[in-house]
């Protein structure tokens, strides 16, 4: 009985997985945080985007809000001011922006690196600028409101607890979607390019069309997520789409373990949590909810550069290992502390020498 | 993939414990007479902080007077106040947490134009009472499409339409303006261009900058190349201050105006010297010593101004805390004549219809007179033309 | 004898002023393995990837089973061979690039092995099968039938690789948890499961003991059996003489000889050569 | 546009690439050094500005005291930074570095948001304010001290890096760490060094650019990204290739100004900026990619 679960587990998991998820927005459940996992769902679904490029291909973008946005902005143009069927919206947004990250990607990806990060960088900055900037459609910082809510037949999402289930839909199915690109020819093909370029280049992988393709599915997903937004806000500005939105991205990326899809959801899940449930409770002093925000980041990136996710993982399956041990090696380790405490100041004191002698 | 689906679980299963702990810790002692909840959005930090803190600071300090003083119909006041980060997106969430989670009869904020846009669907949909501490005029228009929602600051056409009067009064015709690209900015714009036709303005140049920018000198330089007479500046206090700056540089001697957006200290301080002779339309309570005693709002300016830079030493004197004065006691009001042990959804929609029924309520920006047509219901004569002669405000002439 | 399956007319490589590949002319017979050998700097190791398409040719051709690895890419086309734009046209001619020529059949492996570390052994054979199969983005998203069968036929494939070269216990361990002897040997599995017709072998021996260098010379032999032309670039003498069927020598870009073993040995400018410099030779 | 307006243009173009030319030098630096972008640059510079402020105004010292206590308090804070954030994340990929060095600077905006509060201030010009006439066009003091410094900066980076022996090692980590490093070079002290010279730079940038354009806790945010620019238009080489890249900058946003004619206008002259910055990056793109093959 027990080894057929173990043997089923994923199975399990899914489901149980499902069922907390679609009982989420009830009342006598945890329908307070509804709002707040739309937004998760959303963010979900652009951090996906952002592991497949930056996880499995390794490409650096620290660009990615500009899709959001690109994708927020054509739904409440086209849905709002040319009226629009807003599906119809969507599908333009998606194709309109992928069409404009290949044109994008096309020259940028003939860079590496830090080089390509701060190209990247410089279209989200000056896609942002023109937002800001082209008022007769955008409306200016302020952004424009009214926009039409998404609608099945007579069946309108007007509602967060509706716009919930759409949402995570969506977000769901991508989830699956690039499960599958992962675990296929393709998503071989994107971590050989990780692994190393020459060698995929000698097994007939054709680097860079790949980057760019892979480039080009992020910034949909990103579009679908921006479309989902502004019907979800009914209001769009420039501002959840500027530097800083691009960086928490990737920070969701990084903190859910770039090369794991489901990372995502705990990467945006953990990030968004912290910063409109956990630091609020800090800001009665002047500050310091970022002062701490700063300081997580930081930690979570020198200690576990691999990601949180990855981390808590490895941390379990270690335990999994050798829990018997657990009590004699935390012994041990009490033991060990002063000396290492002693160890540990002496490299601080002599880091000159510390440093000479390291190899 | 099953480890991954296995840890999302883990990480689900700990919201959920989080969740059932802060619901088993929601239901807290029950006092004989349960506080008013109100919720407040403020952006403490980001490009708008300066801003956020002088409102956070002033509905601080009200809570805590209105709570000594007996609370309200003895009722203890508790007003739970969110950092919104200028960040819309979270402001978005933080609105649905007040509603949701907090249960709160009434949010007051956000401080930004866009952020207020951006919870008013969330307000809507909920039916819950906002009383928004926002410029924008967009955010109260069509009134029948805000129902719910009411703002206390003058709106920018309001300034805007102050300033042309002025200029039209020393028959000015040919003017520059210098708008920054921040929300503000391009709301000042905006009224900026389509009031001037009505007051015989014409805008001979028209030039942007970022409110981050270090230099106006370039757009200076091409204004300094036309005929205008005047130069409209509209931005916050700190570049606003650089364009003062840097009109004293070009030796630019026509007389530069500026938005209510420097009515605050910092600006003296930064533009120094090159700070005198600008003229700006605000609020009347950075000149509260000069109005005559006659005026209405005399006594709560005087109070409100004494109360603040007593509670806060090293604070100036801001108008953003007036809104937030006007917003919490609009607020106050409408509570004190709601009647007993109404159920949330009714009380609510009690506190809107109080609101909308307010009159002649003397506040810090102005007086209000709410009405189903008109959810600012600021009256006329609540600006003061405001001068800045040897560092200091004084009513312009 | 059949045409030969690579050939190489006056090729010539210069980085800058030095040249690397100085006017070489190769005829590599299909079936037969051919080992090139020369003191260190000869020119071997870019030669391979001139083949491989890594660097490109300053002057001279490559030609594989007779076809030239330069193509005329689609704005080139229109224009008519023989008319009056004709040397406007050889200006828009393009070499074939790298992965193309994986494609068309030649696979090569690496001095520094370049296993893919983010994968386990299998994962990397499975990836060599990328050019045998045809699926894309939609496919493998949508777990279309055609894909699911791509798959099994590919890690049949690969398994099949694998036990060649007698690794399939090791099958899902992380590539660069074997030992380096058992490295290469992946390394060269991973190239044929490219199912080339043309295989590069770049010091396959370096870093071997005896044993496996026993394992591989009869693994080389194995691939001549399977139809597939072995050209390997090593400094391993005996290996080479016992392997390799053809012998080509460069010395500093040129070609000085060319012969069977035997030959080789007797030649002068051979012997001239690597008496010049012992010494590299031997830490080579 | 006339000539003295021409003029005009060009001079505030100067004063502003100098600006972003000083903040361009510690990303150039850093970057050279230790392959890392740090986006922390511009907390450094608002260090300098809100030190000098609350030292000179607040505290009462005088002005050269509190510039010289600004300025060593910013590299004592870059030098801890890599320390404890940087040198600690062993073997960290660009991105983490990246996000590293983002958290560092949000943590210190909210430090200094919390000590020195979130209003603008302004130090007092080193030799007070007025304008000076030249060639029709007018500069304040405090532009030609900005300019000069610039300048002055430079000049020492130039020769400090190309004379003294810390600087040659300092060029070797540059060129190739590895290399350096088997020569007996102390790759770790060197990206010590570094960080403390780039942040000694941005406090210098920051005393200096305060009493023009005034400081505040988050002016680091739009400083530091238009520095950044400045140093890829540079190409992240050397000093003087970042200070050309500052100038290129602040001229193109003037004369974007000045020209007026379709996307030549003040609401672009960013875009207009970040465009160079792009065209930059791709014609170089093949020598960069090689660079980083090789770094």
């Amino acid at each position: 009985m027990l080894a057929w679960i173990k043997k089923k587990w994923n199975y399990f998991a899914i489901a149980a997985l499902l069922i907390f998820l679609i009982l989420i927005p009830f009342d006598w459940f945890l329908s307070r945080y509804t709002s707040l996992m739309i937004i998760i769902g959303i963010s979900t679904m652009v951090t996906a985007g952002l592991c497949l490029l930056m996880g499995y291909t390794g490409q650096v973008s620290l660009g990615q809000a500009a899709f959001y946005g690109l994708g927020a902005y054509f739904s409440a143009v086209l849905s709002k001011t040319y009226s629009l069927n807003p599906w119809l919206a969507m599908l333009i947004a998606a194709l309109a922006t992928g069409a404009f990250a290949y044109a994008v990607g096309y020259p940028i990806f003939k860079l590496r690196g830090n080089y390509l990060a701060m190209a990247t960088l410089g279209i989200g900055l000056i896609m942002w600028i023109l937002f800001n900037q082209l008022s007769q459609y955008t409306g200016g910082p302020d952004g424009m409101s009214g926009i039409p809510y998404l609608s099945i037949g007579g069946f309108t999402f007007d509602t967060n607890f509706k716009r919930y289930y759409l949402v995570w839909c969506f977000c769901l199915a991508i989830l699956f979607l690039s499960q599958n690109i992962v675990r296929s020819r393709t998503g071989r093909a994107l971590r050989a390019i990780h692994g190393n370029e020459a060698a995929a280049e000698s097994i007939g992988i054709n680097v860079n069309q790949f980057k760019l393709k892979i480039f080009v599915l992020s910034s949909v997903y990103a579009s679908l997520a921006g479309s989902l937004f502004a019907h979800h806000l009914r209001h769009v500005s420039p501002q959840p789409f500027d530097f800083l939105a691009s960086i928490k991205l990737v920070v969701m990326a990084v903190i859910g373990g770039l090369a794991s899809i489901w990372g995502a959801i705990f990467g945006a899940g953990t990030t968004r949590f912290l910063s409109d449930e956990v630091l609020l409770g800090f800001n009665k002093y002047p500050q310091l909810d970022i002062i701490i925000y700063g300081l997580i980041l930081m930690l979570v990136m020198i200690f576990m550069p691999e990601g949180l996710f990855i981390a808590i993982k490895s941390f379990t399956f270690w335990l999994k290992v050798n829990w018997r041990e657990l009590p004699s090696i935390m012994k041990r380790k009490r033991k060990e502390l002063p000396n290492q405490m002693k160890h540990i100041f002496r490299q601080l004191l002599l880091m000159r020498l510390w440093r000479k002698t390291e190899p | 993939m099953q480890k991954y689906l296995k840890f999302s679980l883990v990480f689900i299963l700990a919201i959920a414990l989080v969740a059932v702990g802060t619901i088993s810790c929601g239901g807290g002692a029950q006092e004989e007479k349960e506080a008013y909840k109100i919720g407040a959005l403020f952006s403490t930090t980001g490009s708008q902080s300066n801003l956020g803190v002088p409102e956070e600071n002033t509905v601080e300090m009200l809570v805590e007077k209105i709570n000594a003083d007996g609370g309200i119909n003895g009722h203890d006041l508790e007003v739970i106040i969110y950092n919104d980060e200028t960040d819309s997106t979270k402001c978005a969430t933080l609105a649905n947490k007040l509603i949701e989670q907090d249960q709160v009869l009434a949010i007051i904020g956000p401080t930004g134009t866009g952020n207020s846009m951006a919870i008013i669907d969330a307000i809507t949909t909920a039916e819950i009472p906002l009383v928004s501490c926002a410029a924008g005029a967009s955010i109260v228009t069509p009134v029948d499409e805000r129902y719910w929602i009411f703002k206390t600051p003058q709106t920018d056409k309001q300034v805007v339409i102050e300033i042309y009067i002025y200029l039209q009064s020393i028959n000015i015709s040919k003017v520059a303006i210098i708008t920054s690209t921040s929300g503000f900015g391009q709301g000042g714009k905006t009224y900026l261009e389509s009031e001037a036709a009505t007051y015989g303005i014409t805008i001979v140049d028209n030039q942007t900058f970022g409110s981050d920018d270090t230099s106006m000198i370039s757009q200076l330089t091409h204004i300094k190349g036309t005929d205008a007479e005047a130069v409209i500046c509209w931005d916050t206090d700190k570049a606003s201050a650089v364009v003062a700056k840097d009109m004293q540089t070009l030796q630019m001697t026509i007389p530069l105006y500026c938005s209510h957006g420097i009515a605050n200290q910092a600006f003296i301080d930064a533009a120094g010297d090159a700070a005198n002779g600008v003229i700006f339309p605000a609020g009347k309570l950075l000149v509260v010593d000069e109005i005559p005693a006659s005026d209405p709002q005399k006594e709560v300016l005087t109070n409100y101004r004494d109360e603040y830079l007593a509670a806060y030493p090293n604070e100036s004197i801001s108008t953003f805390g007036g809104h937030a004065y006007d917003a919490l006691y609009l607020v106050v009001d409408a509570l004190e004549n709601m009647e007993e042990d109404l159920t949330l959804a009714e009380s609510r929609a009690a506190i809107r219809d109080g609101l909308e029924q307010i009159t002649d309520f003397v506040g810090i920006s102005g007086i209000f007179t709410m009405s189903p047509e008109d959810h600012l219901g600021m009256q006329p004569g609540s600006l003061a033309l405001i001068e800045i002669v040897d560092g200091a405000w004084t009513l312009a002439q | 004898m059949s045409q030969p399956i690579l050939e190489t007319k006056n090729l010539s490589k210069a980085f800058g002023g030095l040249i690397a590949v100085d006017k070489v002319d190769l005829k590599i017979d299909t079936g037969r393995i051919t080992a090139i050998i020369g003191p260190n700097g000869a020119g071997k190791t870019t030669l391979f990837n001139l083949i491989a398409g890594v660097y490109q040719q300053t002057s001279g051709e490559i030609l594989f089973n007779g076809k030239s690895l330069k193509h005329f890419p689609w704005y080139a086309r229109a224009i008519k061979p023989g008319s009056n734009k004709k040397i406007f046209k050889d200006k828009l001619q393009r070499h074939v690039s790298a992965h193309m020529r994986a494609s068309l059949g030649i696979a090569r492996t690496f001095q520094h092995i370049h296993l893919f570390g983010n994968m386990t052994v299998l994962e990397n054979i499975m990836t060599g099968q990328h050019t045998r199969s045809k699926y894309g983005f939609f496919g493998a998203a949508l777990r279309l039938p055609k894909a699911r069968q791509e798959e099994e036929l590919i890690n049949l494939n690969a398994m099949k690789y694998l036990n060649m070269v007698g690794l399939g216990k090791y099958a899902n361990q992380n590539a660069l948890s074997l030992p380096l002897g058992q490295q290469k040997l992946l390394a060269i599995a991973r190239a044929l499961a490219t199912e080339p017709k043309l295989i590069l072998l770049d010091e396959p021996g370096a870093g071997l003991n005896a044993l496996e260098k026993r394992e591989l010379s009869d693994l080389i032999k194995r691939i001549r059996e399977m139809g597939i032309t072995a050209v390997l670039v090593e400094h391993d003498m005996p290996l080479v003489m016992g392997v390799a069927e053809w012998i080509i020598v460069l010395d500093s870009g040129k070609k000085i000889a060319e012969g069977t073993a035997a030959q080789v040995q007797k030649d002068r400018k051979v012997i001239a050569a690597y008496l010049g410099e012992e010494v590299d030779s031997a830490e080579g | 546009m006339s000539a003295d307006q021409f003029v005009q243009y060009l001079m505030s173009g100067l004063t502003q690439g100098s600006i972003y030319a000083l903040i361009g030098l510690g990303f150039t630096i850093i970057y050279a050094v230790t392959r890392i972008i740090n986006f922390a640059q511009g907390e450094f510079v608002m260090l300098g500005g809100m030190l000098s402020y609350v030292l000179a105004v607040k505290e009462g010292l005088s002005m050269p005291l509190a510039i010289i206590i600004a300025v060593l308090a910013a590299a004592a804070v870059g030098t801890v930074m890599y320390l404890l954030a940087i040198r600690t994340a062993r073997r960290a990929s660009v991105i983490s570095l990246i996000i590293i060095t983002i958290g560092a600077a949000i943590f210190i905006r909210g430090i200094a948001g919390n000590r020195f509060g979130v209003n603008t201030v302004s130090p007092p010009d080193f030799t007070g304010s007025g304008s000076i006439s030249f060639l029709g066009a007018y500069i304040e003091p405090q532009a030609l001290w900005i300019i000069g410094i610039t300048f002055v900066v430079t000049i020492l980076l130039y020769l400090f890096l190309s004379h003294t022996m810390v600087g040659k090692a300092l060029r070797a980590c540059a060129i190739n760490p590895g290399a350096a490093s088997l020569v007996g070079i102390n790759t770790k002290a060197m990206s010590l060094i570094a960080f403390a010279i780039a942040a000694a730079i941005g406090g210098i940038g920051g005393v200096v650019i305060a009493p023009l354009a005034m400081a505040s806790y988050n002016m680091g945010v739009m400083l530091g990204l238009k520095g950044f620019v400045a140093a890829s238009i540079g190409g992240f080489m050397s000093p003087i290739t970042t200070v050309i890249g500052g100038v290129v900058l602040g001229v193109v946003e003037s004369l974007a100004v000045g020209l007026d004619w379709g996307p030549f206008t003040s609401a672009y002259k960013d875009v207009i900026a970040l465009v160079v910055l792009l065209l930059i990056l791709l014609i170089r793109s093949g020598k960069l990619a090689a660079a980083e093959r090789a770094g």
